[in-house]
């Protein structure tokens, strides 16, 4: 049913874990299903130069973690915050119908963590 | 690469034996029940020959077995059947939280209709208290439905208890039995039920056929379909010959190494359970510790979710199911788990392992193998581990 | 002794490179399509693959077949669920006289609870008059069930002119194609209709199986089960994948082979008919002499009963039907004989003879060698016959 | 579905056919399916002597005249007069439960032609 990126992802996630001294974290839950991702940032002159995100959810969203990732590391924040779900899916070769509110989760938990840093520069 | 299947309470490959009569009455045997001459007389006989063997595994007559296309089919054919022969003396059903979906939203439907509906709440193990079916029947109630074992976590309620309450209050009972039948004994006497639910596939027969038992002098009547008068009017369309003669076989295979199959899955399933608490930490067994299906062992694993687990498994040949909302069309994790009182969360992360006919004690240890990495992998990416 | 099949309107063999296909959906592709690992995907695709053959055999889109369990199935399904949904838009429904007891008894029954019926008349070929059927309609009438070709007399009705009337007033029409399929070409675009039934045991497929199409944007709804979220929730139940594989198959094959043997068949059936006619007197052909499927020859013999006439072809190792009140259940003569006027005595000598793939010239002779002495050691016993 | 014995009737009927100069002749038809049957008597002395019978119906209709005719034949016309459906149905090992009606054509006709007889007695 999932693509085989969407499978590359889910089996090979790219930057898991957790930022100790993050400039920002966004932590969703999805409210259709329940499941909750967190993205760490790492930010150096408006540009994300580290991100690492940790999901608890299914293998759409892992791997919607995993690639939202990859697209935002090296982009200036206003980028990434164009990065929209769609994009997402579409750079894993698409997702079954009814997953593709799960890619809400990865460019909701980027764009809060964006949100996040934002708000502490304030 | 190795496969191992534990998902035999989704469905089961078809066995050999089973196969054997099936093809026969695709080709040889092909002649329609309906059909007075040779071809049809050899139809007619496969058909009541595999009516006796299913009456047979169920202590029931010949004449008060139906054939259905499935479980699904037989418990809308005897719930609404049921409820519309009957609406004159009463309007309320009741039903428990955890039956299947065949169940549950025929006796919701019902409910939009003009029925009043009691949906019994479980206990943490998913059993249903006979002290609460007491207190629900009222003199408007005309039917009662509890399945025999449950389907996500294996608990067997005590039918025999409830049904014996219905009868002491002219109330039907009917039971889907299509999780128990082949598993524990299901004789439609000793349960005491009027109406019995059994699927040929969840039994080493094929998918698409299924009967419904109606005790001689119920008062239901079929209420789904029109059409010719097949299954003495109470089942319309050209019989699935090949289908009902495969779940005949099936039926009586099935009844036939029953005790032993029993004794040899509980083996191999107490060492899953034992092994995988063990092994694990922060998992917890769902269904009840005991009076549970022999075959059945279901999880919730704590900080990661079912879906991702059952990918992972996949990968390693093996192949299971989740009451998870990831793996369901409607993104409700499952009901059943729900209404157990398990949180959310938790009930995100279940698992089930449902044995068969093939699996072995070494399949045990393929899984723990695997699965120890797989849950460790998992947590290390979840937000919710607390490590 | 000889076997000459000529009853394939009752029901065909499996062909074996559909018994093929089935038997690998038994064991090894037994997953359950709902299942996300690979036993499920496995499933899941065979039911995808499946799913495109028939809705190209029909030229129809996949996501617009809907499998069920049968023609029977099919034909309620299609019925109940335009009537539920489009209540609020009127209440009243058209069919003919002749359609099979799927269909008309399933109008009968919405008959009952509150819509209004209209069932047109048929010409002494069975024929409905598209005429009647404008005449008919009216701003209340929400669907239109005419079958695509009959059961009983082989007469094909005009369904593209009654369907472009139907389309013309806003009104759906649906057609019973189970007897049409594989015989003549069945698309449904061409015949413009908006649903269609059909139906595996009658092409060469297993029995229990049948697929309902619904154009898309169709006012429909599920009505008949409940359950889970097969069929994306247009039909309940654990798919019947072996079975739905082989009707995929079935159907495949029904297409390719449609034309040849379609000219090969009319060849016998003229041949039959003629010979029949030559050789017995008193014979009448039943339903229309062109308009009518290439296998199907239809009579009525004066002065002797179906039954008898069925018996002793059998003896002789033909297989036949008839539509004589001694063959069926209800103790009354076909409903569609009586509905061309022919009356309850002629009606009771009703022989129906339906070729196949296996039948060849050969047959029409072995037949014919036969039935001539049968009808005429029955006609001597016979207190009607004039001699 | 028909048993050995009704078969064997049905292929091979006894006292087929029509007698002339017949003293009774009772002619019924069935009113379930239509079904029609004749049956002729020559009697001597109060005793049936010869039978013959004619039938438009199903297999069981003729095994059922064939039947009543073989017992009837030698029989007075009381004893002739107490066959009964059921007794036919029996000598027959049965019928089908659907077709039992189908016995009653044939005890019909042989009272019908005995009544006739008589009639035309009085
Ligand atoms: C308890 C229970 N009831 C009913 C069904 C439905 O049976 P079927 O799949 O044959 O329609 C199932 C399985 O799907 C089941 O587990
Ligand atoms: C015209 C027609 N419609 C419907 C059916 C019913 O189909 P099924 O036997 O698959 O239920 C039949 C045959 O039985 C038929 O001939
Ligand atoms: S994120 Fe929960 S279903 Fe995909
Ligand atoms: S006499 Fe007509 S059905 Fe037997």
């Amino acid at each position: 049913m999932y693509s085989e990126k969407v499978m590359d992802h889910f089996e090979n996630p790219r930057n898991v874990g957790e930022i100790a001294d993050a400039d920002g974290v966004g932590l969703v839950g999805n409210p259709t299903c329940g499941d909750i991702m967190k993205i760490y940032l790492k930010i150096d002159n408006d540009v994300i130069t580290d991100i690492k995100f940790k999901t608890f959810g299914c293998g759409a969203a892992i791997a919607t973690s995993s690639m939202v990732t990859e697209m935002a590391k090296g982009k200036t924040l206003d980028e990434a915050l164009r990065l929209s779900n769609q994009s997402v899916a579409e750079a894993l070769d698409g997702l079954p119908p009814q997953k593709m509110h799960c890619s809400n989760l990865a460019a909701d938990a980027l764009h809060a963590a964006i949100d996040n840093y934002r708000e502490k520069q304030k | 690469m190795r496969r191992v299947y534990m998902d035999h309470s989704a469905t089961t490959p078809v066995r050999p034996e089973v196969v054997e009569v099936m093809l026969n009455c695709l080709t040889e045997k092909f002649g329609n029940p309906s059909s007075l001459h040779y071809f049809g007389r050899l139809g007619r006989r496969a058909l009541d020959e595999a009516r006796e063997k299913v009456a047979n595994a169920i202590g029931a007559k010949p004449e008060e077995i139906v054939f259905t296309s499935g479980g699904t089919e037989a418990d809308n054919m005897a719930i609404h059947g049921v409820a519309m022969l009957n609406q004159n003396r009463g309007n309320h059903i009741i039903t428990s939280a955890v039956e299947h979906h065949a169940v549950l939203n025929t006796v919701k439907a019902l409910g939009k209709q003009g029925f009043t509906v009691t949906i019994l709440p479980v206990d943490k193990y998913g059993m249903v208290s006979v002290e609460d079916l007491a207190n629900a029947i009222t003199d408007k109630t005309i039917l009662i439905t509890i399945m025999h074992a449950n389907n996500e976590v294996g608990t067997v309620q005590p039918i025999k208890e409830m049904a014996a309450l219905a009868k002491a209050k002219g109330v039907l009972f009917h039971t889907d039995a299509v999780q128990s039948m082949g598993k524990i004994p299901v004789n439609v006497d000793e349960l005491g039920v009027d109406l019995l639910t059994i699927s040929g596939h969840k039994i080493y027969g094929p998918k698409g056929v299924g009967a419904l038992y109606i005790r001689k002098g119920t008062r239901w009547r079929q209420s789904l379909f029109h059409g010719g008068a097949q299954e003495r009017l109470r089942r319309a369309g050209t019989e699935n010959v090949p289908g009902i003669v495969a779940l005949g076989k099936a039926c009586e295979l099935a009844v036939q190494e029953l005790d032993k199959e029993a004794v040899r899955l509980t083996g191999i399933r107490d060492k899953l359970i034992q092994e995988v608490m063990e092994k694990i930490a922060d998992v917890r067994l769902t269904g009840h510790p005991t009076k549970r299906l022999p075959n059945h062992a279901s999880f919730c694993f704590e900080f990661i979710e079912g879906e991702s687990m059952l990918l992972s498994m996949d990968m390693k040949g093996i192949a299971a199911s989740s009451g998870s909302a990831c793996t369901s069309g409607s993104l409700e994790p499952s009901h059943v788990l729900l209404a157990m009182g398990i949180p959310h969360e938790l009930a995100h992360g279940s698992i089930r392992l449902t044995l068969g006919r093939d699996n072995t004690m070494e399949d045990v240890d393929y899984f723990i193998e695997n699965m120890v990495p797989i849950v460790e992998r998992l947590r290390a990416m979840s937000p919710l581990n607390p490590d």
